[in-house]
This record gives structure tokens, C-alpha cells and sequence, in this order.
């Protein structure tokens, strides 16, 4: 009886119906575009050139893989993708321990939360390049603090990591986690507060010291944001150019030298475009080595996840 | 049950109600105050060498206190007005300017495009979203040595060498990866419901953004707009290679000491500019931390 | 009245121009922007004194000064040439006036050359790095000496010591004055100053030497025992050195050395301007002489700041450029800009005993022409006149390496230095 | 005429089919509710009916026009949903217009309308204040709202009362009732919560893994389910299930539990279609249809000996955890009529309520 009545509609949506299903899509067009023009054609623009002739300007007669056997065979350029690595998994480490334990002292109900929080956080609004300076200047022993020490009349004082070759990039490290501890411990700080006071109470009463309850208890439930955390700060390392440029410019030798420098001066002081490309792609490769594991591992969890509810 | 909405405001800062507590609170107050006096020192020491005459540093170092007598206010005018920086003595004055210039614009754009792209990849789903989202996020890794000269090629084929709007555009472009993604974060814990609920209701794609999610955003703008400025102020590469002359922005200018220049060096005059250099960004996150924080902590982690 | 020969010769200019390019552009209005990396001090001021002079002489002056890094500079200008827009003049030197002239961006400035005869007034020795490939493309702006020695007479007097005149001297010297409780040798090590001092080494031990392994980067040579001995000295130098020269810029070195706290400091010209700047004075302060040699005679490491033009489209750029190159090559911009600088001009007719030229720099020109007559001159590898970028930033990876580890030894520096040069060919 | 039609339809998303076949109907100023356990299906059937979901095939059809391909804001419906999704930044009142504002509807007409509904829930005091200002009955009394200010075609509601407390989730129910009976609209209402499907619903269609198992009235599916799944979802304490035989005799057909002491449970003649004796049966009892025989209260011809193992009074009965030849047996019993654990009882059983599956289709075997 209703089965067959007359319907002006069609199965098929009409044009304004269909517009209007897509805008969505329209609208986040051109930001794709622009995304994967950034990103993307950036990203094969430099692959394509690193195996290049490409000298003093981009050049794309096609050359192989010869730039990437000159950068390997470098010293400066095997020191400066070590010093990624070391320089990278200590400033994060390093960071993540100091936001920890500031955001737990914090957590203790201190008086002037505000004040305390605000004095940490703020070197994140510093630049590179200021930090950078300013470190030196601490750092150097004829101005910074050795100096001073002398000046006090303390003539045996030491305090020249900088200028030591196996221990400057420590001194990057110290000036990275006083630029990015901050930021660490305010997500922290916050998770704590995030976490459920029922936790800790039935902690309290098994009996548990609150060393103990921090350890076992609350940060472990709080891991998703030691990774949030982690990803930001990777990328900052990674992408450490200013910091090392003004801190140390890469020395003692090329002790403290990081990928980016030697991209930008292969790049541009030295008019060899193949090889610093091919430096970046490199960068691109170390960006791999964290960010493929994580990826799989997010999609590994959401897929656990998507188990559980389903 | 009942009374837990989704929707409730969630302030990680308030202080919990539980209590914990290490022994001694002396414990804590004296770790609290010697990690405070290594985060101010640095500042503490630009601020005093703003006071001091060159003669007085270079005798005895960065770390000293101004002396009495000599001590003196005039470097800061210098840096403002009359410090001289690639060959214009004009101190630092004129570059606020084109900070100002580039970064607002900068900030506003992607942090708009910023939760579009977040609302439509949160609550449009269509096919293949998660791989631009995905591709969206690498840009945040992009190492910026890398994309000067690709950059060049597009900001000379667009007509904007040489322009802070090219700087604009550069930064925009870069900073939509940052916003894109802690919009989108964000906005994953807005309930779906919410939008469904619009549909029903008859808004469309727009009166959805409009009068559903913008009045949701305060928290996450205030994140994207505090890390879009001190990232977009505090970069200097691009304005160094992008910009010449009057269209530099203060980083650029600020950055010269940093370098192997020639001549003397006025630590004192340099050390006041930074201070300047570096006020913008202080101030916004003084005054805007606790919502940075909070903010971030519902949109980044995630 | 110069001016009004500038103006003259402006106007000449411009009726050239007109002839050449044709009616149209003869109502031009010259305008530049000159691309430089001297954003600070005595430098900032001598290139606001060409502005000054081009912009008395009609023209539209903008410049953009890069600060920091060379690299910030080359980074600017390859991103304009990327982007389509090549400054007009941009401050480039030695070698990579070659490579940018090899890309064909560069202009043509033979027609105000061969008017104001440049080639009969620019010192021989840097025709070729200005012609590359018989044309002029770039404007010489100075002539830079970095083989200079600058000694502290407080402590040369206090240990009545004579400014040493060889290698060997120098050690003994150094020796003395470490005895006595002084930092013999002051510096900043950093790739490009760690390189100038062993400029300065090799060629004063083996001019030869020097010209194979750094003028044409002759492997044997770099693998040689003769740059073996050289690092060997470097070595010693540096056991010369305090514990502090990492991280020190080169004007704290230099004012170590003024104020008596070093003995010696080897570097470019470029120091007297900044020493008489911050109230030094010679043969009061300090004494200059060359860097010590060991094959006896005067030795000159020559080194050139230019400026290179670059193809323009707007008729007014090309008009400023004309302008801009007929102003450098001025003998009164020649003057005040190496009065300034420290260096000596570019141009060999210029008088320096008037006008504010120091005895440094008269005792400069004077070596520098003992030094062509005698054949010892060369250019300096440090300051990249000589063999391209790749080889010279290889090169500068070793020695700075060699300075800052101990533990390198200078055999293995040497062929480090070879191996590394080999690598980019 | 009918007010919402589904026909033949199918959803699925890549492999996997979540709806399969669906066949309802709802005349005009029905109550139709779905009720499934979770993943059923049942919440993206109302979503597909409110236009949130495509269809992969089949038809849609609203007041007898075709809307598979509408947006939700041309279907004229309007939705409660369970986490209520009130527009936290907006005050009740601008919950309420704003589907009005959208269809551009003119102020004063707006404002008359929020207040006529205001007044029908009583929410009148509350209108200038934000949601996160309001309690859990209030929210779930302004999202009823917010859908009866549209005066729509079709109310669906998305399991709305499941996240209030047990007595105010009871005290709602029936506000809904009332609510629906004076304003006669047809209603598609979405619960896992079988009484308020039975309560609230003028028919049923319980849904099991995509499929609509059963579209009937209340009493009809509480009686005559078609199937042991929504017998048993049907109810509360569930229908019990025990293994049996069919068993012939003189007195006709009758049942003997699997492994019991061979007691036969003769079957009313009604029951006795399409079985054959020596088939095995599931026999399914409701807890209410058990009686001790010892209070001696109706019929007690059929009965079975059991332990009891545990007695959970609620108040208004008790229900007596019992096991029959291993098998799990729950009875529902009067207070008073309660025996104490660990004593062997019999029960009564009314046979005329029983039902008997099929093990292997697991379908109702008798008429």
C-alpha cells in the first residue's frame, strides 16, 4: 500500500545536498594543498636534489648517490648525526626529569603556585638564539662563572665544560633542559592534578610512602603525557640550530656541531646544495627512526583500543 | 554519575583536594628556590649588564653586580633609539615594527586556519583524514634549514620576496601544522553528540563552527596564539633570508650578536636590545601561562 | 670637488647607458640595494659611507646588512637568485665570483671599467679573481693583509723581547714569556680564525707548500711532510695558548693582546681599525709586523673584499649599479672606506700617507708591493680567495678539529686535511 | 498512514554489515522502541533514521517520502540524546531556539514557543542558565525540550534516561509516557533497558547483532518471543532455559528435564504443535512462573524438586537461586512464600507460560 508511492525525490541527493556534504572537504582544501605542497613536494624537492649535480644553486641533472657517500665520509657531518642522537634522548630525557621532579615538588601544595610555575615556564619564551647567548656568556670561563669565582678570589676554580671537547655538549644539553624543563613541568604538573585522589588514598592506606606513591602509582598513570611531551621536544631537537649556533657554534672543533648546522652551511656557505640536501634528507631518516615506532605503536593502541569498545 | 558532563570545565591547576605531602616542607621550599635562582639567573644576568658600562664588563665578566656609581640606564635608550644595526642607527626601534608586522598577522591566520582544519578533521570524517592529518603533523618536524630554498622559489613566484607578507605567509603556512594539530586534539573531546545535535537542530558546516565550536575554543586558542607568537617573534632564519634592510624583524637584528661581527662589541647596549627583543613573548606568557597550561594539557595530550 | 667629479663622470656614465640601452632608459633613476654582511662597528660605518657618497651622487641607497654568519649572507643571496629577484650588489670575494659568474646571473661591468680604466689602477693580483673569465663582474674594495703579527709591547719591553721574525724565533719567544707567567698567544678558536693562523704557519715555512695544498689543493702536498711539520707548530702554538679560547670571539683576543694580558696575536688587518677604535694605538700598545717567516723577505697573504652585480631588470638597477660601481672604484671612497676598515685600497694610485691611513697600513701597501716584486705573494685560503668553498670548508673541518683535540696527531691531521679534500673532488 | 518506514535496509562499513535486512514500520503517534544489548545495532539504526548515518542499501522513509540521501535538518525530526548534547556555551533558552534560529523561524514566534514548552516540563526557572549549572534530571528534562520546541515529525530518543539515577530514571520514565500521550507524536526511542521498552512502547523490535529478531507488541514479545535470545533478553530476572525431552504419553505431550529424576511436565494441548517425542527441547520458564508448592497457590499439577542454594529477598519478591539436576533454575516467589537455603523445595510450574526452543535454531517451536 505505502510501498509504492510516488516520490519527487530521487535516490540520488540533489546538487545543493551534495555541495553541502562536501564542504567540509572545500574548505580544508587548500590547506591541504598547501600542506602537501609543504610538506610533501618540500620533502621530494630535497630528495631529488640531494642526488643531484646541484652546486652553488639548485640544479636537477640527475648525479646519484655520490653527495650521500661524501657527506658519510665526513667526520664533522658522522659527529654532528651522533651528537643528534646523544644530544636528543639526554634533552629529552634530562627535561622530562627535571619538569618531573619540579612538578611534583610543585604539586606539594606550595604557597605561590603561581609565581613558582611562572618562573619555570617562562624560558620557553626565550629565544634560541638568546638562550643560547646568554649560557655562553655564564658558561665561558673568562666571563661566566669561573671568572666570577676568581674574582671572589677563589683562584682554583674550575668550571670550563664549554670549552672542553668532551664535555660541551653536555653544556647544550644543561642549556636545552633550562629552556624546555618549564614546558615539561607544567604538563606534568597538570596531569597530576588530573589524577584520580582515590588512587592515592588507597595507596596511603596499603601503606605506601608518597616517594613510593609518585613512583608506582601516579606518574605511571599519567604516561600519555610523558609522550606528548617527549614528541614536542623531539621535534625541537631535531631542529636544534640557534641554540648550538649561539651557544658553542658547534665547537670545541666540531665537538657540539648538530645536523641543521651542517645543512645550512653545506647549503649555503659552501655552495654545496647536493650534499647539504642530502644532509636533510638524513635529518628526514633520524625523524623516521622515532616517529615510524610511535606511529605504529598509536595505531597499534587505538586498535586495542577500538577492541575493547567494539 | 548524573552530574559529570562532558562538558564541564576540567582545571588541571585547581589544587586537588588530596593530600600529599613530603616530610618536610623546608625540603621542599629549599629545592623549589635553588631551581628558581637557575631559571632566573640567566635573565637576572642580561638585566644587570643592561646597567653596566662596557669598561666595567669587560673587566670583570657577565656575572657581577652593576656598580653604584657607574651604573646607568642609558643603554636601554641606545638599543631603543640610536643603537647602530645594519648600518641604520636607529636602534632596535624601527624592527618592532615589522615584528609586529609579521608575527600578528601570522598568529591570527594559522590560528584560524588552525581550528578549521582541527574542527573538520574532528567531527567531518571522511575518507583518508587520518593520513592528512598525519601529513599535516609532519610539517611540524620539518627541519627549517631544509625549506629555505623551496620557499625562496614559491615567495619569488608569488611576488613576495623581499615583504614581511611574504614572512607572513612562510610562518603561516609552517604554523598551521602546530595549530592543526592542537585544534584538532582538542576538539577530539568535544563530544560528537554535540554536532549531531546541530545537524538535527539545522545548522550546516558553518552555524556548526560558528555558534558550537568557536564558543568551545578559548582554551586551545589561547595555546595555539601563545606558541604561534613566541615561535613566529623568536624566529630569525627567515627573517634573515627572506627580508632585507627596513623589513627585518627584531630577531634578525638581534641576532648579529650572536655572530662574529667586527668592531666592538656593546654587551651592554646588545644586552637591553635582547631584553626588548624578548618582552613581547615574556609578557604573554606571564600573563597567559595558566591557560597556556591548562589548554594544552585538554588539546596536546591526547 | 670631488663630488663634481663624480658627478661628471656620473653623467658620462649615464649618456653611455642611454646610448647602449637605448632612449628609453635614459631617464633612470639610479637606485640600489647592496647586499653585505657588515652590519656592525667600524665596517657598518665605512659602508654608510658609500651610501652617503652614492646618495650625494643622485642615487637611491638601500642596503641590506646580513649580520652573523657568512652563511646567512650566501643564504639570503641564493634565496633571491631562487626566488627570481638577484640583488643588485652584493658583497661576495674570491673564488665564488667565479662560480656566480659561471651561473650567468652576474652583470657585465666592462663599459665603466674601460671608462674609468679600472685595469690600470686595481692591483694585478686581483684581476683575476675580478675578471674571471676576462670580464669585469666585480668591484674591489680593498686589499686585506692576514699574515699580521700583533705583539703587546708591555710584555715584549717587560721581557725585552724583539718581535720574532721566524717560526723558530716565535717558539722561543713564546717560551720565554709562558716562563714568565703570560698567555703567549691570544685566541678565539673558531674554524675561520683557527685557519687564518694556519695560513699564517704554513706559509710562512714553506711558501710553496702553501700555494700547492691551499691555492690549488694539491693532495700530495696536503699529505705532505712539510704540512705535517706545519701542524706540528700548530701544535705548539696552541700549547702557546690559554685554556679559554673556545668560545672567545676575536676582539676579546685581540684585546687580551692590547692590554698586556697575551703577547701575541696573529690576524687580519682588520684588527688595527677595531684596536684604534676601542683607544688602542700603535707602537704604544702594540707593535704590527708580518707573521713570522721562515725563507726570509716579506710575505703577504692577500685578501679582497668585492662587490659583485648581478643582472637586473628595473632600468633604475641597472643605472644604480653603474653608480655604484663607478663610486667604489673612487679613489676617495677608497680611502675613507680602508681608513676605516684597517685594509689598503684596491686601487694602487691612492696616497696613503694622507687622509688617516696608519703606519700599519702604510707598512701594509709598502709589503704588499716588496711583496709582488719578490713573488711571495699569495691568497688567502682562510679568507676564501683561493680554491672553492667545498674544499676550503673541508680543509677548515680538519685544522679546527686539529686545534681543538689534543689527541690528533700531525700526521694524521695532514692526511685527515687530504682525505677530507679528496672526498668533495 | 505510516509515519516512519524501514525497508530492506543494510548498513555496513567496509566488511562488516551492522544492519542486516531491517524491516519497521511505525504508524502515525506510535512508540516504538529499540531495544538490544550494546553493539546490537539499535543506536546507528536511530542514527540512520535521524539522517547521521548513510544507508548502504535499502529505503528511509518519513511520513511516506523517500529521505535516504536528506540531511538530518530536512528530515524534521528531532533527537534526545543520552549525554544529552546541550550546547554547553549557550543558556537553556538558546539551547532551545537555536533549531529554531537555524530555520530562520521569527523571534516572537521563538520566544512564545520556549515558553508554551518551558511551561509543558516545568523548566521555566532555568531558562537563563548554562547547562553545566544544571542538574542531571534538569539537562535530561531541557534536551526533551530542546526536541519539543521543533514540533517535528519524529521524536528519536538515544537511550536518554540511561545516565540518571535509578528513581529519577523511573520518575522520567513516566513523565515521557505522559508526555508522548499528549503530544501524540511518532517516537522511536533507543534502550538496553527491557522494562523501559516494555513500559514506554506501543511496539518493540528487539535488535541482536544487526538483525531485528522480533517487531511486536509488548505483550506479545514478552509472551510469545520468537526466540530463546529474546526471550531471554525479555525480562527480568531472565527466563530460565533447561535441557529437556520431549516425552509422549497418555495424557499426551509432556517435558522431562535433562538428567532429572524423569518427572514429566505435561504440556498444555495448545503447546503441543510440530513436536515429536524423544526430541530434545530447550525449556524456557519464566522466574515469575514458578510457585512453591507449599504456599499452594494455583495450579500445582506440574512440579519440579529443587535445591534451593540461595534466597535473595528485594522486598516486593524474592527470588530463590536454585539448581534441578545440575541446571541453574531462578524463581521468583512471594516474600512469604520463601523457603531457607539449602532446603529442597518443589515447584509449581504454569505450564500454559512455558515455551519450548528448538537447541539448534534456537526458535520458538510451538504456536
Amino acid at each position: 500500500m505505502q510501498a509504492h508511492t510516488p516520490n519527487s525525490q530521487t535516490s540520488q541527493a540533489s546538487l545543493g545536498q551534495r555541495l553541502a556534504n562536501l564542504t567540509p572537504q572545500m574548505v580544508l582544501a587548500p590547506t591541504i594543498f598547501l600542506a602537501f605542497a609543504y610538506v610533501v613536494g618540500f620533502s621530494i624537492w630535497t630528495i631529488w636534489i640531494s642526488l643531484s649535480t646541484s652546486t652553488l644553486l639548485p640544479d636537477p641533472t640527475y648525479q646519484g648517490f655520490e653527495e650521500y657517500a661524501k657527506l658519510w665520509g665526513s667526520k664533522r657531518w658522522t659527529v654532528a648525526y651522533q651528537n643528534l642522537f646523544v644530544f636528543g634522548a639526554l634533552y629529552v630525557v634530562g627535561s622530562l626529569a627535571a619538569g618531573t621532579v619540579l612538578a611534583v615538588l610543585i604539586d606539594q601544595r606550595v604557597k605561590f603556585e603561581a609565581v613558582w610555575r611562572t618562573i619555570y615556564l617562562y624560558p620557553l619564551a626565550i629565544s634560541f638564539i638568546v638562550t643560547g647567548t646568554v649560557w655562553r656568556w655564564i658558561f665561558h670561563p673568562n666571563t661566566g662563572v669561573e671568572r666570577a669565582l676568581h674574582d671572589m678570589g677563589w683562584l682554583a676554580a674550575k668550571f670550563d665544560w664549554i670549552t672542553d671537547r668532551d664535555l660541551a655538549l653536555y653544556v647544550v644539553v644543561i642549556t636545552g633542559m633550562w629552556h624546555a624543563s618549564g614546558f615539561a613541568m607544567a604538563l606534568i604538573l597538570a596531569g597530576l592534578r588530573s589524577v584520580d585522589g582515590d588512587l592515592v588514598k588507597a595507596a596511603q592506606i596499603d601503606g605506601a610512602s608518597m616517594p613510593r606513591i609518585y613512583r608506582k602509582v601516579v606518574l605511571p598513570t599519567i604516561w600519555p603525557i610523558f609522550i606528548a611531551v617527549t614528541v614536542v621536544l623531539l621535534q625541537f631537537a631535531i631542529k636544534t640550530y640557534d641554540l648550538v649556533v649561539a651557544l658553542t657554534q658547534g665547537g670545541p672543533g666540531v665537538a657540539t656541531t648538530v645536523p641543521a648546522i651542517v645543512v645550512y652551511d653545506l647549503m649555503f656557505q659552501r655552495g654545496q646544495i647536493a650534499q647539504g640536501a642530502a644532509a636533510a634528507v638524513m635529518i628526514l631518516v633520524a625523524l623516521a627512526f622515532v616517529l615510524v615506532p610511535y606511529a605504529l605503536w598509536s595505531a597499534w593502541q587505538s586498535r586495542k583500543e577500538g577492541a575493547r569498545h567494539g | 554519575m548524573a552530574d559529570t558532563s562532558t562538558h564541564e570545565q576540567f582545571d588541571p591547576l585547581a589544587t586537588g583536594g588530596m593530600r600529599r605531602r613530603i616530610t618536610s616542607k623546608g625540603i621542599v621550599y629549599g629545592a623549589l628556590s635553588v631551581f628558581a635562582l637557575i631559571y632566573i639567573a640567566p635573565l637576572l644576568i642580561i638585566l644587570l649588564n643592561t646597567l653596566r658600562p662596557l669598561e666595567d664588563i669587560v673587566r670583570t665578566g657577565f656575572i657581577a653586580l652593576p656598580d653604584a656609581e657607574t651604573m646607568t640606564l642609558r643603554y636601554w635608550g641606545e638599543a631603543w633609539g640610536s643603537f647602530c644595526i645594519g648600518g641604520t642607527c636607529e636602534g632596535v626601534s624601527r624592527f618592532y615594527k615589522n615584528s609586529l608586522l609579521m608575527t600578528i598577522p601570522a598568529t591570527i591566520l594559522s590560528t584560524m586556519i588552525g581550528l578549521l582544519n582541527g574542527y573538520i578533521l574532528s567531527k567531518w570524517r571522511f575518507r583518508y583524514d587520518g593520513l592528512i592529518f598525519g601529513l599535516i603533523t609532519l610539517g611540524v618536524f620539518m627541519p627549517q634549514q631544509m625549506t629555505l630554498l623551496p620557499w625562496a622559489f614559491v615567495l619569488g613566484k608569488l611576488g613576495l620576496s623581499n615583504t614581511i607578507a611574504g614572512l607572513v605567509f612562510v610562518h603561516t603556512v609552517q604554523g598551521i601544522s602546530f595549530t592543526t594539530l592542537f585544534c584538532r586534539n582538542y576538539f577530539v573531546s568535544i563530544p560528537d553528540d554535540l554536532i549531531k545535535a546541530a545537524r538535527i537542530d539545522g545548522a550546516g558546516f558553518w552555524r556548526i563552527f560558528r555558534r558550537i565550536i568557536l564558543p568551545l575554543s578559548p582554551p586551545i586558542v589561547i595555546v595555539t596564539v601563545i606558541w604561534q607568537f613566541t615561535g613566529i617573534w623568536n624566529e630569525f632564519l627567515f627573517g634573515t633570508v627572506f627580508t632585507s634592510g627596513g623589513n627585518q624583524p627584531i630577531t634578525s637584528a638581534i641576532v648579529a650578536f650572536s655572530g662574529s661581527g667586527t668592531g666592538e662589541r656593546h654587551y651592554n647596549i646588545e644586552a637591553a636590545a635582547v631584553i626588548m627583543a624578548a618582552l613581547p613573548p615574556l609578557f604573554i606568557y606571564i600573563a597567559g601561562g595558566k591557560y597556556f597550561v591548562r589548554g594544552l594539557t585538554q588539546g596536546a595530550v591526547k | 670637488m670631488k663630488t663634481k667629479t663624480t658627478r661628471a663622470l656620473r653623467s658620462t656614465g649615464a649618456a653611455i647607458a642611454a646610448l647602449s640601452l637605448g632612449a628609453s632608459f635614459a631617464h633612470a633613476e639610479p637606485k640600489t640595494n647592496m647586499m653585505h654582511q657588515w652590519a656592525q662597528g667600524s665596517e657598518a660605518a665605512a659602508i654608510a659611507k658609500l651610501g652617503e657618497m652614492f646618495e650625494a651622487a643622485g642615487g637611491t641607497w638601500e642596503q641590506t646588512a646580513i649580520s652573523g654568519h657568512t652563511s646567512n649572507t650566501l643564504a639570503k643571496l641564493r634565496s633571491d637568485v631562487v626566488a627570481g629577484n638577484a640583488p643588485a650588489a652584493v658583497q661576495l670575494k674570491g673564488p665564488e665570483i667565479a662560480e656566480w659568474n659561471a651561473t650567468g646571473a652576474t652583470a657585465n661591468l666592462d663599459a665603466t671599467a674601460a671608462e674609468q680604466g679600472w685595469d690600470d689602477v686595481v692591483a694585478p693580483e686581483l684581476l683575476t679573481v675580478m675578471k674571471p673569465t676576462g670580464n669585469w663582474v666585480a668591484a674591489p674594495m680593498n686589499i686585506h693583509r692576514v699574515n699580521w703579527l700583533y705583539s703587546s709591547r708591555e710584555i715584549l719591553d717587560d721581557l725585552g723581547i724583539d718581535v720574532p721574525k721566524t717560526w723558530a724565533e716565535f717558539n722561543a719567544a713564546c717560551d720565554q714569556i709562558v716562563a714568565a707567567g703570560k698567555t703567549c698567544i691570544a685566541h678565539g678558536a673558531a674554524d675561520w680564525s683557527d685557519t687564518t693562523t694556519f695560513d699564517s704557519v704554513v706559509y710562512g715555512m714553506d711558501q710553496d707548500l702553501y700555494r700547492k695544498a691551499f691555492q690549488e689543493a694539491d693532495l700530495e702536498a696536503l699529505r705532505s711532510q712539510g704540512m705535517i711539520d706545519a701542524f706540528a707548530q700548530l701544535r705548539k702554538m696552541i700549547g702557546y695558548m690559554d685554556d679559554g679560547i673556545n668560545g672567545r670571539s676575536w676582539e676579546e683576543s685581540m684585546t687580551m693582546t692590547m692590554t698586556g694580558e697575551a703577547a701575541f696575536f696573529l690576524m687580519g688587518d682588520w684588527t688595527v681599525a677595531s684596536a684604534n677604535l676601542a683607544g688602542f694605538s700603535e707602537d704604544t700598545d702594540y707593535y704590527c709586523t708580518q707573521t713570522p717567516v721562515d725563507w726570509g723577505g716579506n710575505g703577504f697573504i692577500l685578501n679582497s673584499d668585492s662587490v659583485v652585480f648581478f643582472k637586473q631588470n628595473d632600468p633604475d638597477y641597472v643605472e644604480g649599479q653603474k653608480l655604484l660601481a663607478e663610486i667604489i672604484m673612487s679613489p676617495e671612497f677608497q680611502a675613507t672606506f680602508n681608513v676605516a676598515k684597517g685594509s689598503i685600497p684596491a686601487r694602487t694610485d691612492v696616497d696613503l700617507s694622507v687622509g688617516g691611513f696608519t703606519k700599519c697600513q702604510q707598512q701594509g701597501l709598502e709589503d704588499l708591493k716588496a711583496s709582488v716584486s719578490e713573488g711571495s705573494l699569495v691568497r688567502s685560503m682562510a679568507h676564501n680567495m683561493t680554491v672553492l668553498q667545498k674544499y676550503r670548508g673541508a680543509m677548515m673541518e680538519v685544522i679546527t678539529e686539529f686545534v681543538a683535540d689534543d689527541s690528533i696527531s700531525p700526521e694524521e691531521a695532514a692526511n685527515q686535511l687530504a682525505d677530507a679534500v679528496e672526498l668533495q673532488m | 498512514m505510516s509515519s516512519l518506514t524501514i525497508k530492506d535496509l543494510r548498513k555496513s562499513y567496509g566488511e562488516v554489515e551492522v544492519l542486516t535486512d531491517i524491516n519497521l514500520e511505525a504508524d502515525s503517534g506510535e512508540f516504538i522502541a529499540l531495544v538490544g544489548p550494546s553493539g546490537c545495532g539499535k543506536s546507528t539504526l536511530l542514527s540512520i533514521i535521524a539522517g547521521l548515518e548513510s544507508v548502504t542499501s535499502g529505503e528511509v522513509k518519513i511520513e511516506d517520502r523517500l529521505v535516504n540521501n536528506d540531511a538530518p535538518k530536512d528530515r524534521d525530526i528531532a533527537m534526545v540524546f543520552q549525554s544529552y548534547a546541550l550546547y554547553p556555551t549557550m543558556t537553556v533558552r538558546e539551547n532551545m531556539t537555536f533549531g529554531m534560529e537555524c530555520r530562520n523561524i521569527p523571534k516572537a514566534e521563538q520566544k512564545d514557543t520556549v515558553a508554551r514548552v518551558a511551561d509543558l516540563l516545568q523548566i521555566g526557572p532555568l531558562l537563563d542558565r548554562k547547562p553545566s549549572q544544571l542538574s542531571g534530571g534538569q539537562r535530561q528534562r531541557v534536551a526533551m525540550g530542546r526536541a519539543l520546541v521543533r514540533d517535528p515529525k519524529l521524536f528519536l530518543f538515544d537511550e536518554p534516561l540511561s545516565n540518571l539515577d535509578a528513581k529519577l530514571r523511573i520518575e522520567m520514565r513516566s513523565e515521557i509516557k505522559k508526555l508522548h500521550n499528549r503530544v501524540g507524536k511518532t517516537t522511536v526511542y533507543v534502550t538496553h533497558d527491557q522494562v523501559e521498552a516494555m513500559t514506554l512502547a506501543s511496539r518493540i523490535a528487539v535488535m541482536f547483532k544487526g538483525v531485528l529478531q522480533q517487531y511486536d507488541t509488548p505483550k506479545e514479545i514478552y509472551e510469545r518471543p520468537r526466540n530463546k535470545f529474546v526471550a531471554g533478553f525479555m525480562g527480568s530476572p531472565t527466563m530460565n532455559f533447561l535441557n529437556a525431552k520431549v516425552v509422549q504419553s497418555d495424557a499426551g505431550f509432556g517435558v522431562t528435564i535433562d538428567g532429572g529424576d524423569g518427572t514429566i511436565l505435561p504440556l498444555p494441548a495448545d503447546h503441543t504443535a510440530n513436536l515429536a517425542a524423544g526430541q530434545s527441547v530447550i525449556f524456557g520458564v519464566r522466574p515469575e512462573h514458578f510457585n512453591p508448592v507449599h504456599a499452594h497457590r494455583g495450579d500445582t499439577s506440574a512440579r519440579m524438586k529443587v535445591l534451593v542454594d540461595m534466597v535473595e529477598p528485594t522486598g516486593a519478591e524474592t527470588i530463590l537461586m536454585t539448581t534441578v539436576a545440575g541446571q541453574d533454575v531462578v524463581a521468583s516467589v512471594e516474600p512469604d512464600d520463601a523457603p531457607k537455603e539449602g532446603e529442597t523445595i518443589e515447584l509449581a510450574i504454569n505450564m500454559s507460560k512455558v515455551c519450548l526452543f528448538d537447541p539448534s535454531t534456537e526458535l520458538r517451536l510451538s504456536a
